[in-house]
């Protein structure tokens, strides 16, 4: 048991998982080119999940905030993402692939962007005075969120809005009978990068050393001479770009978007987080891509359990490790 | 001689690669008071959480009364009669002094699920809670909450509460740290007080020599995990190991 | 005394609606250890982190060197060379102890030859070199809070009761250690322990109820058993 | 107060007892509030006003159980809406199937409790050793699946739709419960005594007994032990409490009596429907409540069940008038917009978590104690 | 008696999004009143004052604001409200104050069905016309097949089941039904699941989606490009904002229930012109159904003897009236307006924001066979 178990974390421990349900998912499915499409969905459909749960998880596992009004952000990046494509819908719509790039790119800029001033002005007025409260802090967050979701519906109204896709990215790879939607495809490339940068960020430089430690103890982290309100807005601001920037991916995905967006997918990010662990920006894209293999294998094997799989995977999770699967910070 | 209160056999744990407690075997004597020493890091508060139930052994087993209570939880430890205070202070900070060790009380008394009496109506309860905060000498500050004690009222308070358990085995890691030299006596009395009750058995760390000496029946001397040395207070701090690993080598003890 | 490196100056603080400081004045001499001394709650450990800007003096100056610090924020402080060993240690628990010190030091990179006095000093910090901190005893963890303020050279350095739960060989292995870094640094140190104040202090000072109840020599106090009675009601027949 | 130092309060051998007004004010509010609603149906017979009542009945308990665990426990759980609507689908779909009787509120709620009280012990012996939040994620989780079961199954949970029912007749509007000489309704300050009265004491009595055995439970042994779990869960085990058997003890007995609130709230409400019982919405609005009144004083669940109630129901109104009064200013109108009022309660609320973390049954309490 | 004659507008203007719509009834309702009463806003000389009340899409505090309206404020005729299960709740109230209640824009056939109630009438349409309609423009016979996408609850297979019923003896197969649950995010493998229900296939191979509030499944079909099957799709008109999407589909044919250019007629045309001058943009499903509602609710109480509601239920049952979808009439057994539908073809213009439902037919209410949900007259 034991030996099988080193040999296993040798192998990637629990990095397998997702390679583990891919393979049983294979041999129940059975036709290769269905596996092929579900898996890259899934994928793709994890990696935009990561992005809004990798903020949440920064701000959740590093600064130890629960912020409930996560999923403002990412409602209103989809929203100005939406509002940005149609405001060139000239570039969305033309004939040029560089233009219908450009045309996202921005779009998904001007949601970041928002994000980061919008995660600001949030750590500043709302979180900034209930740091080391968690309770406080799911009251004050749940009521930026209601006041968010109001400011949503008198600024865009509650019809459902219509995003404009871009047309390169518009349709699918048709090889043989597997299908891959290219605008999926680009989505996973987003994530990758964004993940990429973030374990660089938090592993390779003394800032991700910083932030754990304030997590623990700001005052020491102060008396060491750092600004650390400083370095918490920041976190802040990046975790709030990161879920516009994946409501904005997200826009473009859905095409078809309401104020509800965020909340709805709320359930699924603090899942996802909580599978993969507390801070930890490997276990939000581990948790993520498991997240989105599974909804997909699941949907098509057996579609009455498909919401609730989410869901049991989560208790199954957290039974076997109650602290999820990549847990940053232990004890 | 009565059989021993409390032993443990081949007691064991490992932190990853590290043992933190190593194979200790020993047993205690009610009405004997015994002073647990060893350099930082010996595994001393580590061996408490074991037999108090905080930590799992990864070997071996303890016994209470010749009951083996290996398995137990440490709320069902501490109803068998193993009480605890603790080295950093431990204590129910939004609640009143007085709450406090009456919450100590109660749990011994078994009345905490009753939902038929109104607390504040259990006045032999508060009656008793009161009196060790007089022995304690916390009476004047009964209503205010924990957290607003300075430093050396909350280790009295920590104290208090082990009192008020009433156990048959008291622990007590460092009571005195970080107490003034006017108020640690309020503590050493107490345990005096309770020494002298001959079917307790009394479990001490303390680093302090003039309390070890003071009030010490048997030293027992751990380090790296390991029992190094046991047996009379004055035996054991000849040995040279000890004078080595404690003390530093040729110790003057005056300077602690 | 134009030869203080810090002066307090009728500091008061105040904790939520409780009164704590009381005016407390007193000069630290550039140079040397000097000890604050007082009972449990006297406010020893409020003075420190007022200095330190963990919390705000509600009246009156704290100028080090020639810097009015009373306002300034805790990080600038720091900044200006004061290191703080607080009374819980302030450790990262999550961090190893490499992380730990790392932390402390202002480049990121360690000095060899002062990496090498703190493993001197304090061997328990090379063995779990690469043990998360939480994980370290009691002791241990004083060790690293003292490494963390001496990795570097330091203009200052506050600490709250460092003796407290230490082994007497760590003590007397860390009088001698004091002695060392207080050649090179002013040391505001905070004591119960009168005999190990005694064998470092120079200068102390004795605060009672928020108060300053005596300002001298450490030399004089140690010789009038009398004024030690009265202030501290130590009674030395104890120990 | 404040030039005093703690140390110079503990050297005081006799501190003077000091009038604890804030605690005295709570009382008397709740006092206040308790015989409005005992004489609801008189002094404010509209018919809003009654229903608005009733509501804050069932919300008082349903509140009051929710702050059992979050205020003295320091348990967040978001399943508190799955053991309300457990009781009041019990009740409902019995009295569906079975028609208007006693024997089914009996059966049909029972049923509900005992469900609740089942899948509180799944629950809580599953989940509650694990940390704070990860077991609020997994009520959370639960809440979710149930909300999806009612949606489902809807040959029994009438769908999202949810379904009407019949309650016995006594409690029907038609039901003479006083008749003078004539045989007519009694009429009693102008307001008729008929089943809608009976209905009203039904809610309101059953709701008073809740609310006091709760207040039982706080003010016993087992309250202080839920604090000193809430406080230090470590040293309550240490000191030989079973913590995990107390937590799951309280959230059973939360969940049961959440049941019951449901039993009552369809006993009224003579409809059932996730939108009234089971929805996120209503989780909130707790939360909102037992935060506004004051977490870990019960009694403040009475002060924000009824500011919140008031709000959801007259804000609106409110606002109309105050957008109507400032129409010819710029902007101000259309911040005021009465369609905005849930922003305008967010922002509140914001604040109040700001500066009244206590809460205002919490804050006032505090005012002259020391 | 001269005091105005008052009338209830119960919806949902807050806390949801849906409040949109609300406001689109409250547009309508107001024009109808405007139009059938030639801009007096009175009837029989008396002055018609329309109060608002907001459910906040909670089935308790509609039941709650209603009973105020017909106990406090004493109106004579309700009209809401904006989703089925708030308007669920609101049904027995109407019984209990014994006033008319009438139903608008809710769409669910339970309204009208055997819990419903006598003072219930219904001017929207409800899923039966939707899906049979939808059936009708898919002009079945024994060469289709079709597979369904719906959500799993009772909207959906409600309206599932009324699809497949008007496909009854067409011919036409049902090869597969595929439920997901409501608020899916990720149709791929419901997709994967229709295509190789129908690819192997002959004839013709649609897919016909029913789903109301989960993203968009029509543009997860697309992407995936059906055609490489010989699928085709097969959905319902939609709302304004909507029609966007539907850009994706040039060609494709369904049903609505309104499109502004659709119906033609005088009220409509009225309708649209006087819409877009007042707020700049056309008139939409729940503006044509708050001013059919109006233009009800005047009608009765025009043709009515005298204001009970005795006399007023006796007035519309099989009344019929002119709205902005042309005629409509009470069904005396359940209260339930018949009403026409329209059969589309999507047009894409790329000066249109949205893509356009071109007419193809009016499906009359005659050519449907609506189920009758319960008998008043029994
Ligand atoms: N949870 C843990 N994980 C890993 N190592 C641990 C853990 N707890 C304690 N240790 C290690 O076990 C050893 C013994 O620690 P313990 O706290 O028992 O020492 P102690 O004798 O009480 O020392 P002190 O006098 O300093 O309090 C230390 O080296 C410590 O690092
Ligand atoms: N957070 C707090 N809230 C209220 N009072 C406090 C708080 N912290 C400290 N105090 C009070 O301030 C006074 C001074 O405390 P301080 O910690 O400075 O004393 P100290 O001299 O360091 O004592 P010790 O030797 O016990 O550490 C004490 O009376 C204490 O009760
Ligand atoms: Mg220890
Ligand atoms: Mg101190």
């Amino acid at each position: 048991m034991n030996a099988f178990s080193e040999m296993l974390s040798r192998l990637g421990g629990v990095y397998l998982l997702p390679v583990a349900i891919a393979l049983l998912a294979f041999v129940l499915i059975g036709a290769p080119s269905t596996w092929v499409t579900l898996t890259v969905a899934g994928l793709a459909m994890g990696m935009m999940i990561f992005l809004m749960a990798s903020g949440l998880s920064l701000i959740f596992g590093l600064m130890d905030v629960l912020n409930f009004g996560h999923s403002a952000f990412v409602s209103f990046g989809a929203f100005i993402a939406a509002s940005a494509l149609a405001a060139l819908a000239g570039w969305v719509g033309g004939e040029s692939a560089v233009l219908n790039v450009a045309a996202l790119i921005l779009a998904i800029a001007a949601a970041t962007a928002f994000g980061a001033g919008a995660g600001w002005f949030f750590e500043r007025v709302i979180v900034k005075p209930v740091y080391k409260d968690h309770l406080r802090q799911i009251l004050i967050t749940i009521g930026a969120l209601i006041v968010a979701e109001q400011l949503l519906l008198a600024i865009w109204g509650g019809a459902p809005v219509a995003v404009p896709r871009p047309r390169v990215l518009d349709g699918s790879l048709i090889i043989g009978d597997v299908a891959i939607e290219i605008y999926r495809i680009f989505a996973f490339l987003l994530g990758l990068l964004v993940y990429v940068a973030m374990h660089y960020a938090l592993n390779r430089t003394r800032i991700g050393l910083l932030i754990r430690a304030g997590v623990e103890n700001r005052e020491m982290v102060e008396a060491l001479g750092f600004r650390i309100d400083r370095l918490f807005i920041g976190v802040f601001m990046a975790g709030s770009a990161l879920a516009a920037m994946g409501g904005a991916m997200w826009a473009g995905y859905q095409g078809l978007i309401t104020p509800a967006l965020g909340g709805e997918l709320m359930i699924l990010v603090f899942i996802v987080v909580i599978i993969g662990g507390l801070g930890s920006i490997e276990g939000s894209l581990l948790g993520a891509i498991l997240v989105g293999l599974l909804s997909n294998y699941v949907a098509f094997l057996f579609p009455k359990l498909s919401l609730a799989s989410n869901m049991i995977l989560m208790m199954a999770i957290l039974l076997w490790r109650p602290f999820g699967l990549k847990p940053a910070i232990r004890g | 001689m009565p059989g021993p209160s409390l032993h443990t056999e081949n007691l064991t744990i490992r932190f990853g690669g590290h043992t933190a407690v190593d194979n200790v075997t020993c047993a205690f004597r009610p009405g004997e008071l015994t002073v647990i020493v060893g350099p930082n890091g010996a595994g001393k508060t580590t061996w408490f959480n074991l037999v108090s139930g905080q930590l799992r052994p990864s070997e071996g087993r303890i016994f209470k009364d010749g009951q083996d209570i290996t398995g137990l939880a440490p709320s069902a430890r501490a109803k068998a009669g193993i009480g605890r205070a603790f080295q950093l202070t431990n204590l129910f900070p939004r609640l009143s002094v007085l709450e406090n060790v009456r919450l100590a009380v109660q749990a011994r008394q078994g009345a905490g699920p009753s939902i038929m009496r109104r607390a504040a109506a259990l006045h032999d309860v508060r009656a008793e809670a009161a009196r060790h905060l007089e022995s304690a000498r916390l009476a004047a500050v009964a209503d205010y909450p924990a957290a607003a004690l300075p430093h050396g009222d909350q280790r009295k308070l920590e104290v208090a509460m082990l009192v008020a358990m009433q156990p048959d085995i008291y622990m007590f890691d460092e009571p005195t740290a970080g107490m003034s030299v006017d108020e640690a006596p309020a503590i050493l009395d107490l345990i005096a007080e309770i020494k002298k009750d001959t079917s307790k058995t009394v479990l001490l760390v303390e680093h302090k020599m003039d309390v070890v000496r003071a009030l010490a029946d048997r030293i027992v001397v751990l380090h790296n995990g390991e029992l190094v040395a046991d047996g009379k207070p004055d035996e054991v701090m000849a040995l040279d190991i000890v004078r080595e690993i404690y003390l530093g080598v040729g110790a003057d003890e005056e300077a602690a | 005394m134009s030869d203080a490196i810090l002066r307090l100056d009728d500091v008061h603080t105040d904790i939520a609606q409780y009164q704590i400081l009381h005016g407390v004045s007193f000069d630290v001499p550039e140079g040397g250890v000097h000890v604050l001394l007082g009972r449990n709650g006297a406010g020893k450990t409020t003075t420190l982190r007022t200095i330190m800007g963990l919390w705000r003096a509600r009246k009156g100056a704290i100028v080090f060197r020639h810097h009015d610090i009373t306002a300034m924020p805790t990080p600038d402080i720091a900044r200006l060379g004061i290191a703080f060993v607080p009374e819980n240690m302030g450790i990262f628990g999550g961090l190893t102890v490499e992380e730990n010190m790392r932390l402390a030091t202002t480049s990121g990179q360690f000095d060899k030859d002062r990496l090498d006095r703190v493993f001197a000093l304090f061997p328990a910090m090379e063995k779990f070199w690469a043990k998360q901190a939480f994980a370290l005893s009691g002791g241990q963890k004083q060790m690293l809070a003292i490494s963390r303020a001496i990795i570097e050279k330091r203009e200052m350095i506050l600490i709250d009761e460092p003796t407290k739960g230490l082994a007497p060989a760590i003590i007397r292995a860390m009088i001698d250690a004091f002695r060392e870094i207080a050649a090179e640094t002013t040391i505001l140190l905070v004591e119960q322990n009168f005999l190990f104040a005694r064998s470092l202090g120079r200068g102390v000072t004795v605060i009672d109820d928020g108060r300053i109840v005596h300002d001298g020599d450490m030399a004089a106090l140690a010789a009038d058993e009398g004024l030690q009675t009265r202030l501290l009601s130590l009674s030395l027949e104890a120990h | 107060m404040s030039d005093q130092s703690i140390s110079d309060l503990a050297s005081a051998p006799a501190r003077p007892r000091r009038i604890p007004v804030g605690r005295l004010a709570v009382y008397a509010i709740a006092l206040a509030i308790g015989l409005c609603l005992a004489f609801a149906p008189f002094l404010f017979p509209d018919v809003r006003a009654q229903e608005v009542a009733a509501r804050i009945c069932v919300f008082i308990v349903l509140v009051a159980s929710y702050d059992l665990l979050i205020g003295y426990t320091g348990i967040v759980s978001f399943a508190h809406t799955m053991f309300f609507g457990l009781g009041a689908y019990g009740t409902s779909m019995a009295l569906k199937s079975w028609g208007p009787g006693w024997d089914a509120i009996i059966i049909g709620g029972g049923a509900g409790v005992v469900a609740a009280f089942v899948l509180a012990v799944l629950i809580g012996m599953l989940s509650l050793r694990v940390k704070a939040i990860f077991f609020a994620m997994v009520t959370l989780a639960a809440a979710s699946v149930m909300m999806v079961l009612a949606n489902q199954l809807s040959d029994f949970t009438g769908g999202e739709d949810g379904f009407t029912y019949q309650v016995p007749r006594l409690f029907s509007p038609a039901f003479k419960l006083l008749t003078d000489a004539d045989g007519k309704t009694l009429r009693f300050f102008d307001v008729a005594i008929n089943g809608k009265i009976a209905a009203y004491y039904f809610v309101f009595v059953g709701s008073f007994l809740l609310f006091l055995f709760m207040m039982r439970i706080v003010a016993s042994p087992m309250g202080t032990v839920l604090q000193a779990i809430r406080e230090n869960e470590l040293r309550a085990e240490a000191i030989g409490y079973r913590v995990v058997g107390y937590r799951t003890a309280i959230f059973c007995i939360s969940a049961v009596i959440a049941a019951l609130a449901g039993v009552l709230r369809a006993v009224w409400l003579k409809y059932v429907g996730p939108e009234v019982v089971l929805s996120f919405a209503i989780m909130i609005d707790i939360l909102l409540m037992v935060v506004i009144g004051g977490m870990g004083t019960l009694i403040g669940a009475v002060i924000g069940v009824v500011l919140m109630s008031l709000a959801q129901f007259y804000l609106k109104d409110l606002m109309e008038v105050a957008a109507e009064a400032t129409a010819g200013v710029p902007l101000l109108p259309e911040l005021l917009n009465p369609d905005r009022w849930l922003l305008w309660l967010g922002v509140l609320f914001i604040l109040l978590v700001y500066f009244f973390p206590a809460g205002i049954a919490g804050t006032l309490m505090k005012k002259g104690n020391h | 008696q001269d005091g105005p004659v008052k009338i209830a507008l119960i919806h949902g203007l807050s806390g949801s999004p849906l409040e949109a719509f609300s406001k689109q009834t409250t547009n309508g309702f107001n024009l109808g009143l405007e139009y059938a009463t030639g801009g007096s806003m009175e009837v029989k000389g008396r002055k018609i004052e329309v109060i608002e009340k907001d459910t906040q899409f909670k089935p308790d505090v509609a039941r709650s604001v209603l009973a105020e309206a017909y106990g406090d404020d004493e109106v004579l005729i309700a009209v809401g409200g904006t989703s089925s299960g708030v308007t669920t709740a609101m049904l027995p109230i109407a019984a209990e104050y014994e006033r008319i209640l009438l139903v608008e824009p809710a769409v669910a056939d339970s309204l009208t069905g055997p819990d419903s109630n006598r003072y219930v009438f219904k001017t929207s349409r409800n899923s039966s016309m939707d899906m049979q309609a939808q059936a009708l423009a898919l002009k079945p016979d024994a060469n289709l097949s079709v597979a369904t996408l719906a959500e799993d609850y009772a909207f959906g297979k409600d309206g599932i089941a009324a699809f497949k019923k008007a496909l009854e003896g067409t011919g036409a197969t049902v090869v597969a039904e595929e439920y997901v649950p409501l608020k899916t995010t990720d149709y791929t493998a419901t997709i994967e699941r229709l295509f190789n229900a129908l690819k192997d296939k002959e004839g013709r191979k649609v897919v016909l989606i029913y789903v109301a509030g989960s993203g968009d499944p029509m543009g997860a079909l697309v992407s995936a490009d059906p055609s490489r099957y010989g699928i085709e799709i097969s959905t319902g008109g939609h709302i304004l904002p909507v029609l966007p999407t539907y850009k994706r589909v040039p060609g494709m044919e369904g049903a609505i229930y309104y499109y502004y250019e659709n119906p033609k007629n005088e009220i409509n045309d009225w309708l649209v012109k006087e819409h877009q001058d007042r707020f700049g943009s056309p008139p939409d499903f729940f503006t044509a159904g708050g001013m059919a509602a109006a233009l009800a609710i005047v009608k009765a109480l025009e043709t009515a003897e005298d204001w009970e509601t005795e006399t007023l239920i006796s007035t519309m049952e099989g009344m019929s009236w002119e709205t902005p979808k042309g005629t409509m009439m009470f069904r005396p057994e359940d209260h339930q307006a018949l009403q026409s539908m329209y059969h589309f073809k999507i047009k894409v213009d790329d000066n249109v924001d949205w893509a356009i439902p071109e007419l193809v037919r009016e499906i009359k209410p005659e050519e449907m066979d609506i189920p009758i949900g319960r008998n008043n007259q029994e």
